[in-house]
């Protein structure tokens, strides 16, 4: 018993990821951490997402199911588990059942190595973010299988066009990645690395976002991955494979009850996968913003009690929507709800204040906050934009991310060894060029 | 005016040249598909997802309105024409109450005259706004239709408020009115001039500019001047194509030569143009509707016609600009008190013929947005 | 022994070399017997994600990962892409077998000869290979297989890595130019 | 010039003319190529059950360059057809197609002449004043259905 607790508590002065240091307790821990916590959070994007389009679309969204339709997702999610779960008649029955499995495997399998701190990681790969990016890819297959197995001519267009849209898409994001891995090899020994914790350590020893790195470089890598992404998941307004007006729900039009409500889930998980990337390569990962212009312990103090302040003031919202609901004697129940979820909330920006938690927790915010803005992107996508024609979405895949991936890597390697360059390749050629015109004419 | 016979000639039956490859598909699209609004069946012929030619199949809808039309009396045959183009009732109210007038030698006075251009002009721009949310959400745009439904339903408030109904409003009666303008009407008229027009620069923020909405329509569903007239294509997909034609300017009808304004034209007659014309047209709408609710004069509203009507032996044809196009009413009276003949000219049933032409060569996708961009009530088309 | 592994001994290896080899085989034996073609890229997909793993073990991750992008994810998508748009009736009434099926038994056997005779031979305590091919740490290893391409002094596989790549984009335009009609 | 086939008339301030069946073709074509008239607003008819000739055909035409509409009228015995107004306006498609499904007048030379806003195979023209309004195609309605009646 007392090696156990030892076991367990050893890891707490290792400085390193439970997989890195192979305890198995720990390990279990984070996964079952992590998987809650995106559960979670793909529980409240759907609530978040309905609410904030509503409010772009001048409505008012869900507001029946609790307070503010608070409690809206939870009654989806029981709806979805008792819906009755149809499968064709003529479809593929193992490969049906198969492939929303895959889909959801593969989106979550990649939150093993997504970094929310210097220690907060189930593991750390040396390939991380090759990890994530081939395990990610292996989503288009349940797509694939999924369209195909439902035997039906909606499904599979939608499959085809989800998948080559996927594929094509993968390019221009892989390179946009190199880019960005080319930059984590400026140090002392020239050594780059693909570890997800290894890449956040670049960008803090180089005390500067590969965003801002190498200007514009960084923000035109960001870009292509930006854009790539959002055709990845296919979300609006990529979001072809689900064209409504035209294919009705593509790949799972035919799938219903609880395995559509897995693609659902695999969908949003992707979301915040891809995004995670994004904030892990361009924008600091886990690093507070302007930690070079607003340095200093009295900065530093500031900044660590933001996670805080943010839900106080959440906790506030809650209490001036309290204040402000009906006074009837109907709105009773989901005025104390809403009082409780609010004092719920203030409780916890209050834990979050304590010194020791404050410390261990300030990572996780600022990465969760950082791939929250980028949902939000997601959203606002979705109430802006029309959506793509499939030759018009396949031209900017091929056509422009992709030359400007590849002139980017180029770029940016240049850049990279500058004075190496000059000296060893780029006068080389350009004297051997001339002296190969002088010998031609 | 253009003069139509100088634009490219008409070419409907060349087929395309991969018309006899092996891999033609056969879609079927329709009726009941979230994009075709309402229950239009179209039949796609295919090359991959190149459209070679297509065929609408349509009467889900048809409810024999001409024939009901030989069984009511003029006055009991009003409300029927407000559920044709349910969504431009209004416009239908005043071709029909018009023509029975015309049969009848009487004109309505001119107060019942400036309130009928009023909520005529309303509807078009009522009409319009259902268009836009529509169609810029099949094209994938999902917040234009929330925009636009909330500035429509100000307009179906002011039809509310005057004649008791918001959709089939039955505003109008044959030789003129049958309510007095409710008190406030001319200021909830101009509350809503003023409301709407930063709502309309809203929506062209939201899609004019943008990129996508751009490649999505530029180019896409082109139909020449030429190819309009000879298929009886009228309003905005007519002038969309570069033929300068309204009949509230070339013929006006009701008061419309007293009020100023423009007749937007676009050149390329591509879905992107249609789209401007029609926003231009809900501008223009508005300056109408300013300039009649400034004029409102005093009077009768009613003017002297039987309580029987029982119109001399003869025929009409009348036709208004209605929001998708010419509406005609081609009436034959044997003198009794129900019409012998009522023939609706509808718009959206003349304009459909078009599909085929526009959609040729173009991809599936683009079948929605021509769909959309045609501006089609199926109540219209199958009567 | 390799001091990475003395560090960090792996975990029932056996166990894992074994399951994961069976699983490959299983899959293998499904890909040649299935009647339905999506079925046999199904499980040959099973035993590429097993290879992965497999490299895994012999820390190699780099590979692992480039094996799961592009064969699991590229290359079985296109395969899947062309098999979908098989009329799957008429293809499971095909024979599964044709002509090179006696060619194909020799090949077996020989490969499985082969296999046999090193494992016989380095049991007995002979080396098959001159130099036992140097580990490297887990942790380095992508930047090892970097310095053997690329790095001039420890590696000279540079050229022969892009000749690869020539002939691929050679792959590639032939591809282009057959498949469209006209350019 | 056409004689006693063609009648110019005005009612209420609109021309119209009354040609003989004969004559329709010519006319037509005429008032398309040298009097502008490119537009054909609308194609119908009208039943009168009690003449001699049962129907009466109206072209509605309009000259974009005139600004001027014209009503083409003529009549025909029941079971006649006409020509086909397609190769001059080719709105007159849909339009004589609905014609023919509701008063079952037939148009020479049209390229695809079935019904259009009635199903394929329905019985009976529904405009024809000896159509009762709640007549129906009741075995087209029991077997397409499965109903007894479509009211």
């Amino acid at each position: 018993m007392h090696d156990l607790v030892q076991y367990i508590q050893s890891y707490l002065d290792s400085n390193q990821t439970p997989g890195a240091a192979g305890n198995i307790f720990w390990a279990v821990v984070y996964v079952l951490l992590v998987f809650v916590g995106l559960s979670i959070a793909v529980i409240a994007m759907n609530w978040l997402e309905r609410k904030i389009l509503a409010h772009m679309q001048v409505r008012l969204g869900p507001m029946r199911v609790g307070p503010h339709g608070l409690l809206q997702p939870i009654a989806d999610a029981l709806k979805l588990l008792l819906k009755e779960d149809i499968i064709p008649e003529e479809a593929d029955k193992v490969v049906f059942w198969i492939a929303p499995f895959i889909v959801v495997l593969a989106a979550f399998t990649v939150f093993v190595v997504v970094p929310f701190g210097p220690t907060h990681a189930i593991t750390d790969m040396n390939i991380g973010i090759l990890f994530m990016l081939g395990v990610s890819s292996l989503a288009v297959l349940g797509i694939v299988t999924a369209g195909w197995a439902s035997n039906s001519h909606y499904p599979l267009i939608g499959a085809l066009r989800s998948s080559a849209q996927m594929v094509s898409y993968e390019v221009a994001m892989g390179l946009a990645v190199v880019s960005a891995i080319m930059m984590t090899s400026l140090n002392e020994s020239n050594t780059g690395t693909l570890s997800m914790i290894g890449i956040v350590q670049a960008q803090l020893a180089q005390r500067e976002w590969f965003l801002f790195k190498f200007f514009p470089l960084g923000i035109v890598a960001f870009g292509i991955f930006a854009i790539a992404m959002v055709a990845e998941t296919n979300r609006a307004p990529f979001d072809l494979p689900e064209a409504e007006s035209e294919l009705t729900a593509g790949f799972h039009t035919e799938y219903s009850g609880f395995r559509w409500s897995l693609f659902f889930l695999a969908e949003y998980s992707a979301m915040i996968a891809v995004s995670s990337i994004a904030v892990t390569l361009w924008l600091g990962g886990w690093l507070r913003p302007f930690p070079n212009a607003l340095s200093g312990p009295t900065w530093d103090l500031a900044f660590s009690l933001i996670p805080g302040l943010t839900f106080l003031f959440l906790a506030g919202m809650c209490f001036y929507s309290t204040v402000r609901m009906p006074k009837h004697p109907l709105f009773r129940i989901q005025t104390m709800g809403l009082a409780g979820f609010g004092a719920l909330l203030a409780a916890i920006g209050l834990v979050l204040f304590i010194p020791a938690v404050r410390v261990r927790v300030s990572d996780i915010f600022w990465f969760s906050a950082k791939v929250a803005g980028f949902m939000y992107l997601y959203i606002w996508y979705r109430g802006t934009f029309p959506r793509y024609r499939f030759d018009q979405l396949m031209k900017v895949g091929w056509k422009v991310l992709l030359p400007t991936g590849l002139a980017l890597l180029i770029v940016t390697a240049i850049w990279g060894m500058r004075s190496a360059v000059w000296a060893d390749v780029v006068v080389p050629m350009w004297l051997g060029f001339v002296d190969l015109l002088r010998r031609i004419f | 005016m253009t003069d139509p016979n100088t634009l490219s000639p008409l070419d409907l039956d060349t087929p395309d040249k991969t018309f006899l490859d092996s891999n033609e598909l056969v879609i079927n699209m329709g009726p009941q598909h979230p994009a075709t609004h309402g229950v239009l069946r179209v039949i796609l012929r295919l090359d991959g997802e190149k459209v070679l030619g297509l065929e609408c199949v349509i009467g889900y809808l048809h409810r024999g309105v001409e024939k009901i039309a030989e069984n009511r009396t003029y006055t009991m045959f009003n409300p029927y024409v407000d559920r044709m183009d349910y969504v431009a009732a209004v416009s239908n109210g005043l071709g029909y109450c018009e023509a029975v007038e015309k049969l009848l030698s009487v004109e309505a006075p001119p107060r019942a005259q400036y309130i009928r251009v009023i909520l005529t002009e309303l509807n078009r721009i009522a009409s319009h706004q259902l268009w836009l949310g529509t169609h810029a959400l099949d094209i994938g745009a999902i917040t234009p239709l929330f925009y636009t439904f909330r500035d429509r339903e100000e307009i179906l408030k002011i039809f509310e408020k005057y004649c008791g109904a918001r959709l089939t409003t039955h505003a109008f009666r044959i030789g003129g009115l049958q309510y007095e303008a409710y008190d406030g009407f001319e200021q909830d008229v101009k509350n809503f001039v003023s409301f709407v027009k930063p709502k309309i620069d809203e929506y062209e923020e939201l899609l004019t500019t943008n990129r996508i909405w751009l490649e999505r329509t530029k180019g896409v569903g082109v139909i020449s001047g030429k190819d309009c007239v000879a298929l009886g294509v009228t309003g905005p997909v007519l002038r969309a194509s570069g033929v300068k034609w309204d009949i509230r300017k070339a013929q006006p009808y009701a008061n419309y030569k007293n009020f100023e304004f423009d007749v937007p034209t676009g050149q390329n007659g591509d879905t992107y143009d249609r789209y401007i014309v029609r926003m231009i047209e809900m501008r223009q709408s508005l300056r109408i509707i300013e300039q009649a609710v400034e004029g409102i004069p005093e009077g009768p509203i009613m003017a002297k016609v039987p309580k029987v009507m029982k119109p001399p032996v003869g025929e009409i044809y009348h036709s208004i600009e209605a929001p998708k196009g010419e509406l005609g009413y081609f009436i034959v009276s044997d003198g009794s008190t129900q019409p012998y003949r009522i023939r609706v000219r509808p718009p959206s049933f003349v304009n459909l013929q078009a599909l085929d032409l526009m959609c040729r060569g173009q991809l599936v996708a683009d079948v929605i947005a021509v769909i959309g961009t045609l501006d089609i009530v199926l109540g219209e088309v199958d009567r | 022994m390799n001091p990475n592994l003395a560090a960090n001994p792996p975990v029932a290896t056996a166990f894992f070399f074994y399951g994961l080899a069976a699983v490959m085989v299983i899959g293998g034996i499904m890909v040649i017997t299935r009647k339905n073609a999506v079925h046999s890229a199904l499980a040959l997909i099973t035993t590429l994600l097993a290879q992965a793993a497999l490299y895994l073990m012999l820390y190699a991750p780099f590979v692992a990962g480039v094996q799961i992008i592009l064969y699991a994810g590229g290359i079985m998508v296109l395969f899947l892409f062309v098999i979908m748009l098989i009329s799957i009736e008429r293809a499971s009434k095909e024979r599964q077998f044709n002509k090179l099926w006696l060619i194909g038994i020799v090949a077996a056997a020989a490969l499985g000869g082969l296999l046999i005779a090193v494992y016989t031979t380095t049991s007995k305590g002979r080396t098959m290979f001159v130099e036992r091919p140097t580990s490297y740490v887990e942790s380095q290893n992508t930047q090892a297989v970097a310095a053997f391409l690329f790095d001039r002094s420890t590696g000279m596989y540079m050229f022969s890595f892009e000749i690869a790549s020539l002939l691929l984009l050679v792959a590639i335009i032939g591809a282009v130019v057959m498949a469209k009609k006209r350019i | 010039m056409y004689g006693s086939g063609i009648n110019a008339l005005t009612h209420l301030g609109q021309n119209y003319f009354e040609v003989d069946q004969s004559l329709i073709p010519e006319i037509l074509q005429v008032l398309r190529d040298d009097e502008k008239f490119d537009y054909c607003v609308d194609l119908t008819a009208v039943h009168y059950p009690k003449r001699e000739k049962q129907f009466d055909v109206v072209w509605v035409l309009y000259s974009f360059v005139r600004n001027e509409r014209i009503r083409v009228k003529t009549q025909i015995v029941d079971g006649a057809s006409l020509p086909s107004s397609v190769p001059l306006w080719a709105t007159c498609n849909w339009l004589e197609r609905e014609v023919y499904d509701m008063f079952g007048i037939k148009f020479d030379g049209h390229p695809e002449l079935k019904r259009i806003l009635l199903p394929d195979g329905w019985k009976g023209f529904p405009l024809r004043k000896d159509y009762g309004i709640l007549q129906q195609d009741s075995e087209w309605v029991q077997i397409n259905l499965g109903i007894e009646s479509g009211q």
